[in-house]
């Protein structure tokens, strides 16, 4: 599937890098890309951040990636490059947590993958956060159940509404 | 048989080691799991939450798995919390 | 309006730079960046396109740039950076027509400003293009006419659905 | 008055020169500047297109104008045929 690059980017070992991102969904063939950069944010609920850990189940990570473009080229008609990644570790206020770039023909189709794939990783994937406040506490972040009633079988995005925002589930990160 | 089941998120706060073994009948069901991971916490972790673990998936390297479906031998699972990427 | 970077590139002068884009809508209170970006693709209605050159009236540009980023601020909160670029001049397969990036608190905010933004300079702003064919054809695009009963006064972006496709008017670097 | 008018999009293949100075009457409005405008372009330019005009509008440097509005004195203005940015 080398339309689509899959990654997993310990902090430790490096960064998320758009440029490449971009890069890797461009084509002759493609006149729009839209590209999504998650960072890590200084405030959450009122609360001083000072930094997320990312920890993150990594095979299956990079599995329900693989399923979630697959959905997408089926959903886009095929013609669409798609760059996927999220980084794991330790990450201070404004280091780039998410990556996620669609290059397509025309520009709706690439808004639209891009928008889906990011809501399915946010809801689907096994990434975890802790939050870290300035008083020294740590807090893992509530989320998606991935249970049977809370999600489809098949790994793929369930129905939230993309502003979906979890009443029992504050997403701290974004 | 014997059962490595790795711990993610939360969970990661229940003891030092990111694994425990469980020791399962052959031919258990991930719900038999669900059972014994819940006995092992009540049992050994101060701060061990079964309301999290409700809402909690378990996973080999490849799939989510449904408490319906048998425990694959020799693989190990893992046990998902509900997740918060991005 | 230091919050909202709105720019023309002559090509001979420069190309735009997504990294200058990312750059300038990062803020730390920020979790969301949206950035589009549109190329000169290498075919349009199944004529094989050398290139485009771009025409503007750029005075008038930078102002409509300024109201569509003034209308985001209003419908997104305020809590929203935006850069705005377009290329002029004579553009190559590949090139940069345009790159648009909004940052925001939370990521559908981004995503929602981005595709607005996007929209609004595409079907309001003075800006024209001549597609070049390999057979040395050139052709003048049509396009949205900014007449009263076409558009409303006030240079804003008018009823089209974000997917819109002008029948009278392909978009040919799309 | 004497009245600059800038020529974009397709209205650059009609001259060599990228504007048309046309006179008006004191207080004229746009529509009298568009309906300058075609007759110029009905005597002078082989390729002009009539239709083309009637779906283009006028501004100045800061704001499109309307056909009801007079024309802005010592502003230069600009005929814009439907556009395709991006």
């Amino acid at each position: 599937m080398d339309r689509h690059h899959l990654t997993v980017v310990e902090i430790a070992e490096g960064k998320l890098n758009p440029d490449a991102a971009l890069e890797f969904v461009s084509d002759p063939g493609f006149g729009g890309i839209t590209m999504f950069v998650g960072r890590v944010r200084d405030l959450n609920h009122g609360r001083d951040v000072t930094g997320i850990s990312y920890d993150m189940f990594v095979p299956l990570a990079l599995n329900g990636f693989a399923e979630i473009a697959a959905k997408a080229e089926r959903d886009f008609g095929g013609k669409l490059k798609l760059y996927i990644g999220h980084a794991k570790g330790r990450l201070g206020i404004g280091d780039l947590a998410m990556v996620v770039a669609a290059g397509t023909p025309h520009r709706d189709e690439a808004f639209r993958a891009c928008r889906q794939v990011v809501e399915a990783v946010k809801h689907t994937s096994p990434i975890w956060k802790q939050e870290h406040y300035v008083d020294g506490d740590s807090v893992w972040s509530e989320g998606c159940s991935l249970c049977e009633g809370h999600a489809p079988a098949g790994g793929q995005a369930h129905a939230h509404a993309p502003g979906h925002h979890h009443q029992h589930a504050p997403e701290p990160g974004r | 048989m014997d059962v490595q089941v790795k711990l993610f998120g939360a969970f990661r706060d229940c003891q030092p080691e990111p694994q425990v073994v469980l020791a399962l009948a052959e031919g258990a069901l991930v719900a038999d799991l669900r059972a014994a991971l819940e006995a092992h916490g009540r049992a050994h972790w101060p701060n061990f939450n079964p309301a999290l673990l409700a809402r909690s998936a378990f996973a080999s390297d490849s799939a989510v798995l449904r408490d319906a479906q048998p425990v694959p031998a020799g693989v190990g699972m893992a046990i998902l919390p509900p997740v918060s990427g991005g």
